[in-house]
């Protein structure tokens, strides 16, 4: 029956024994993504996320769910929790406003992450760190416009992905002449095959541009297989994305810098909290876009190993 | 006459038990596997008793449980329908287009996205019947049509794969108050979709236990054949069943879109099983003639407290799955013993 | 008065299984007509046919002198035919009571609340059932876990209660006690008393003979024609049934196995 | 020389409903023991315990001296033990053949290339049936589109086929046309003649007479005794059969049937 | 004695016609939707008949034909497994953590995926057959167990959610001559993966139709307490299905992972009910004891020149689901009457 004052100190006695820094105070955060279980992009998040928390003594608590309505219910499952701290990607931000603005209403300071920058600050979150998909989106396309591609298969492994599809619209307008294929992440034969058939079936595509790295490993063959000219380029990194670059199968990776996204908020919340330091002004804090390729991917190899990058 | 068969306890009985009267329920291996699982996390994890971890459990299983209930009917009725998880994105989708699109008052939305349900259903149950076909492969058709229809008119109408903007549509208010309200009971809101699922399984229940159609229902599923040989119109049965599948679509699609006042086009894939496996776990058998409506209820109350309750221990979310999956299957292996007995009698 | 039931020349395929062809009966108010036969004779064919189940390919079926062709079972029951099928037609697992009304419910209350009166079906069904023989502990046993002759009383009670103005009977005595038997048989006596049209289904010729009052013999799907009472004795019944010429090697053979 | 089977005070229940309760009999070489009873006695479930489907509760069961628990039928068949059910135990859905061998596969070849002998399968299911009178168009045909009685015929002539020391019958005859009925009783008598122990169940005490050794009279669930063929007539067994006292109300009914 | 039987023909058959021997095999209607998919993207679109189009469909068939078979088997023998899409994605992580992260031979790190693939189809069966729950709940408990061991193990190994880098193993090349090599058929090369689908299938067909064990099969599935009464070995029949199932899904994880030489661990999810799915088309009845191995392979390949088909006509792909949907009902209506012949012995 309490609402008014910020559960801070009395939060729930005997849960946050485990992870007790020594430094006292111990922040407990949640992390709530739209991302997929198991999705190579949110692993990246969930991985800076996690170390921020390490070095910083702070407990970190990752879900995700690609269902909005479910990602609603794990907002209103950590604010029953009544964690320290609260970081929401907003891929649907009409359906997160109930959520988000009921955990500011409770006291819990929210840091909204990766999409919906533009109505972080309305619903109460003290700053936005990421890069929008549809700005990743439309980067890729510039980079591609300017390797002198003219015709881009944009492949979509999750049909309905609002960020997938933010991707590929904002390709669409830098590029232009883009064409979206839908594939099964889960299948790569048939993901494979599909690519391959959609080449094959139109000879002008001179590039695709996959949203995930397993993607484009199974891309790199399909076109080798089509016998076609078409060149790869990408979302994230993986160890096949950054040996396809060595050898010149894949042109470039997006590179949002993820990491950061992860990272940031857990400092962002423990500055708030220690110090009330806000950070943006109101402002996004923008993480990307990077682009890795043959000029850099030496550099980035290593960390793409330890799932930093 | 009916003096002489009111006799004396018979002698070919063991004495007659509380006990072996309820073991029969097809809901008591459920109800059992809930108290566990909520015994469970009740005692590892702090929030999970408190008032708003009641609220947050209980609205997860709320919406789930709509659609298990009605699925759990349908399974009865020997049949199944692989379109009812997209069908409560497709109504989503069908309300938010005309109010927000076309500009119609909500309520006027919603009467047309029942419309459209109860067609798809009644479509689903006629294309059953009348072709012959098992229902799995027919639903499996609408179900990939739908989500198509889902994607294509979607990004057709709008140009990208969601549709927001309800809060600002007429009647969105009034609407809501119907189907997204909350409840404060203590301090603490809750749902209303909670209500919304305790009535639909009551009723479900009663019409399934007193009334001729749930009679019919049990009948159907049990034997088709059998039924129809002794006059039960089997057909208009089972495409009353697919429909109050679609009702129940329609119902649970516009709570979320009142709830959530946006709609993705790629939502409720994947969760028609998710209603298969709570009615299921509610004793309800594949193979239809046997199963109840609380059951499902309950099952989908299990997969909500496991679900949320998993949350609340603060388990890496890396497991989430294995966890779920053992929780599952200890909370059904504790019925074994109940379930064996209805099994006993299935050929 | 036209009969109750008519058969001309009636005939029905499976895919490529001839089951029955140009077979020809009436069944009148107040009589028992008996269908006798071989095993696979084609007598459950010809049953299912007037009962609704199947439709026939063949010939015409006329039911108070107009023609019919049922499309379900339903339509029959309208017309006041009720059936006992020798697969039994009962839901395995559903209870007692309810496959005794399956179809057929009783209801009280009014509109949406029009619900089933549970206590009168149960009571009407023990007492249905208890009027065979039959002493079930239990109305709300499933039907799947009864003895086979207690399952064969079910479904035979059942008919009978509902039967208006035909019964069909398709080897109602299968499964049953000799007890039991001797009732079904009293019933059978006590429907064509009351008035209405009977078809029985027998392989004992000791039970056809006393209550028939016509025998439609019928063979490899052919009838080998339709006697009245007075036209045959139950001998030549016997010997028809085994089928004529073959019976001088089975009268050896049963004796044979009297030693 | 101890019986091929002998239970002593055997007893099942199923959940709270007692089936059977101790009952006793022997079964011997080259001789017929007919269990008698009214529906519901608990004849099948006797002959469940026999042929390893369910478990006994209570009491010893002893096949050729041995107390023995057989957990499933394949051990009562290793042991030679053949039975008839009266739900038949036929899959449907396969073919009379494939039912007629089912678990007993005739093979040919070697190792991994080891196969069905269909060409024997087909052959002998088409005589061994061809031999009761069933003249089947097409042994591929499923079970499930065969007459009762052609069904029937299927499980006995498996059970006869593969029965080696012990044949248990359970109701054979039911739904069998005289020509038919009379070749199951050659059977069992040509099974006994041959040296095996047969438990043969029926309702019609015309047909367990001839051929019975002993008699087992169950009623609801307990013996009423177990007589040998010279201590009891076949009128008395018919009097039991039918529940004794109630005999003469039963008498009067039949009479009245025949009007 | 067996000379009288040879009679002459059956006066109570019509003339047989070779039409009605045919259309009582359940592969028929399937042949026949395959025919008609065929024809279709033969005609309206220009790659679809071209070698690499062949190619490519064929390969997209392959692996799900592959499972599909197997599939069919545990579904004719009356059990389902939700856990065959994930396992293809268990094999193929347990082969490459082992390659990969502990450095043994590709070779023996397939030893040790398939020891693990048939441990979980002996565990699957064997908790079906002890506990007597249905399969559907069981493998949905593996089914999530495994999906979540699959993505925290990979994470826990590799603090990534995939394997990569088997291209860098210890005999890669020679065990990806078996697996993922491809075959040049008149300068086009196709991939071995289809000759392993035809393998499968067409020993699959032989033991379902030819062997001791095929006959239990339809047995356990048509009427499992029937077969256990005539003393067929019900329970290691159907252990020995679902372990079946799990070596194709090692066929197939072995396959994935030696073609991409990476897995990711959500692979596979999902993919379980398109197996059932093509099973269903190619004949198989969801209630056990009726369907074929060939038709479940034909199934699988309706789908793959459906799904490939699409792309070849170049529909707009957010329309994809849609004209799947349609193009699978349309193929499943086409044997219609054909199957109803078989249905209506069903009981
Ligand atoms: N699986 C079961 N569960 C509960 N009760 C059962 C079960 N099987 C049989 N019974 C009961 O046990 C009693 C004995 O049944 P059984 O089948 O042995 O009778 P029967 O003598 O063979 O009768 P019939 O002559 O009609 O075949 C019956 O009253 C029946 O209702
Ligand atoms: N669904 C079916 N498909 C194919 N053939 C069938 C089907 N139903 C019955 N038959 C065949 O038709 C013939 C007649 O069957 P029917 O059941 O009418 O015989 P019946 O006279 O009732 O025999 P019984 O005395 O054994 O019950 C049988 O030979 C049977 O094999
Ligand atoms: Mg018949
Ligand atoms: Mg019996």
């Amino acid at each position: 029956a309490c609402s008014g004052p910020q559960g801070d100190q009395p939060a729930s006695s005997g849960t946050a024994g485990a992870a007790q820094p020594p430094s006292g105070g111990s922040l407990r955060v949640a992390v709530v993504t739209h991302g997929s279980a198991g999705d190579a992009f949110w692993n990246v998040v969930k991985n800076g996320a996690e170390a921020a928390g390490k070095q910083l003594g702070a407990q970190v608590d990752y879900k995700s769910d690609g269902d909005p309505g479910a990602q609603a219910k794990l907002i209103d499952n950590a604010v029953a929790q009544k964690v320290d701290g609260l970081v929401v990607s907003m891929a649907n931000p009409d359906a997160l406003q109930t959520s988000i603005e009921n955990a500011v209403k409770a006291g819990i300071p929210v840091v909204t992450i990766n999409s919906g920058e533009a109505r972080s600050a309305q619903f109460g979150a003290i700053a936005h760190v990421g890069q929008s998909e549809t700005i990743a989106g439309e980067g890729a396309g510039q980079r591609l416009k300017a390797a002198g591609k003219t015709k881009l298969l944009c492949v979509i492994h999750e049909a309905g992905n609002i960020g997938q599809n933010q991707r590929c619209d904002g390709a669409k307008t830098t590029f232009g002449n883009v064409q979206t294929l839908q594939v099964d992440i889960n299948n790569p034969t048939d993901a494979q095959s599909r690519i391959k058939g959609a080449v094959q079936a139109d000879p002008a595509v001179d590039a695709v541009l996959a949203l995930n790295s397993q993607v484009a490993a199974g891309a790199v063959q399909a076109i080798k297989g089509a016998g076609s000219k078409a060149q790869v380029a990408t979302f994230d990194l993986n160890s096949d994305v950054v040996a396809a670059i060595k050898s010149g199968d894949v042109l470039f990776a997006v590179d949002q810098q993820q990491y950061e996204q992860g990272y940031l908020p857990i400092v962002f919340l423990k500055l708030y909290k220690e110090n009330a330091n806000t950070v943006g002004g109101g402002r996004p804090v923008l993480t990307g876009p990077g682009f890795v390729d043959k000029t850099n991917v030496d550099t980035i190899a290593p960390y793409t190993e330890k799932g930093t990058r | 006459m009916s003096v002489a068969v009111q006799a004396a306890p018979d002698e070919r009985l063991v004495k007659p038990r509380l006990w072996d009267r309820l073991v029969v329920r097809p809901e008591i291996g459920s109800l059992l596997g809930a108290l566990l699982v909520f015994a469970f996390f009740s005692i590892v994890t702090g929030q999970f008793l408190s008032p708003l971890g009641v609220a947050n459990w209980l609205d997860d299983a709320s919406t789930l449980g709509i659609m298990a209930v009605a699925v759990a009917m349908l399974m009865i009725g020997g049949e199944f329908d692989l379109s009812a998880g997209v069908m409560t994105a497709s109504t989503a989708l069908v309300t938010a287009i005309f109010a927000t699109q076309l500009g119609v008052s909500v309520w006027l939305a919603l009467v047309f996205s029942l419309i459209f349900a109860l067609a798809v259903g009644a479509l689903n149950g006629w294309l059953v019947m009348r072709t012959g076909l098992p229902s799995f492969i027919v639903t499996l058709g609408t179900f990939l049509a739908l989500q198509g229809l889902n994607l294509g008119v979607t990004r057709l109408i709008t140009g990208t794969v969601q549709v927001s903007g309800m809060r600002s549509t007429d009647g969105y208010e009034s609407a809501g108050m119907l189907f997204a309200s909350t409840i404060n009971i203590g301090g603490t809101e809750f749902q209303i979709s909670i209500l919304w699922w305790i009535l639909f399984a009551a009723v479900a229940a009663w019409v399934l236990v007193r009334t001729r159609f749930g009679n019919w229902t049990f009948a159907v599923g049990g034997s088709s054949l059998s039924s129809r040989a002794v006059g039960v119109p089997v057909v208009r049965t089972k495409i009353m069943l697919f429909m109050t599948t679609a009702f129940a679509a329609w119902i649970v699609g516009s709570i979320n879109i009142l709830r959530n006042a946006s709609v993705q086009a790629n939502q409720g894939i994947g969760l028609e099983f998710q209603y298969i496996i709570a009615a299921v776990i509610g004793g309800c058998l594949l193979t239809g003639g046997f199963g109840s409506a609380v059951g499902a209820a309950i099952g989908a109350l299990i997969f909500g407290m496991a679900r949320q309750g998993i949350v609340y221990a603060q388990w890496n979310s890396d497991w989430f799955m294995l966890f779920l999956g053992i929780m599952l299957l200890a909370a059904v292996l504790v019925n074994n013993t109940f379930r064996r007995r209805a099994e006993r009698v299935r050929r | 008065m036209s009969p109750l039931i008519e058969v001309r020349d009636i005939g029905k395929t499976y895919g490529s299984v001839i089951a029955l062809a140009d077979v020809s009966t009436v069944v009148n108010a107040g009589e028992v007509t008996c269908v006798l036969g071989d095993n696979g004779a084609g007598k459950s064919t010809l049953i299912k046919i007037l009962a609704g189940v199947h439709q026939h390919d063949h010939g015409s079926f006329l039911v108070e002198g107009s023609e019919v062709r049922f499309s379900s079972p339903r339509e029959a029951l309208d017309r006041g035919i009720a059936t006992v099928y020798q697969d039994l037609a009962v839901v395995p697992l559903m209870s007692v009571w309810r496959n005794f009304y399956l179809g057929s419910e009783p209801t009280v209350g009014w509109g949406p609340l029009r619900r089933l009166d549970r206590r009168k079906g149960r009571e009407t069904t023990k007492t249905a059932l208890a009027e065979m023989g039959i002493d079930l502990r239990d109305v709300e046993q499933p039907v799947g876990t009864l003895s086979g002759g207690e399952r064969q009383c079910v479904a035979i009670a059942r008919a009978v209660h509902f039967g208006a103005k035909v019964l069909i009977l398709d080897e109602p005595t299968a499964a049953l006690g000799v007890k039991q038997a001797g009732v079904v048989l009293r019933y059978v006596a006590q429907a064509r008393d009351r008035g209405l049209g009977v078809v029985l289904i027998t392989h004992n010729p000791h039970h056809a003979y006393p209550v028939g009052d016509r025998f439609l013999l019928l063979k490899r799907g052919r009838s080998l024609g339709c006697f009245d009472k007075g036209d045959i004795t139950i001998e030549e019944l016997t010997r028809q049934m085994a089928g004529g010429a073959e019976l001088e090697a089975l009268e050896h053979e049963l004796r044979a196995v009297e030693k």
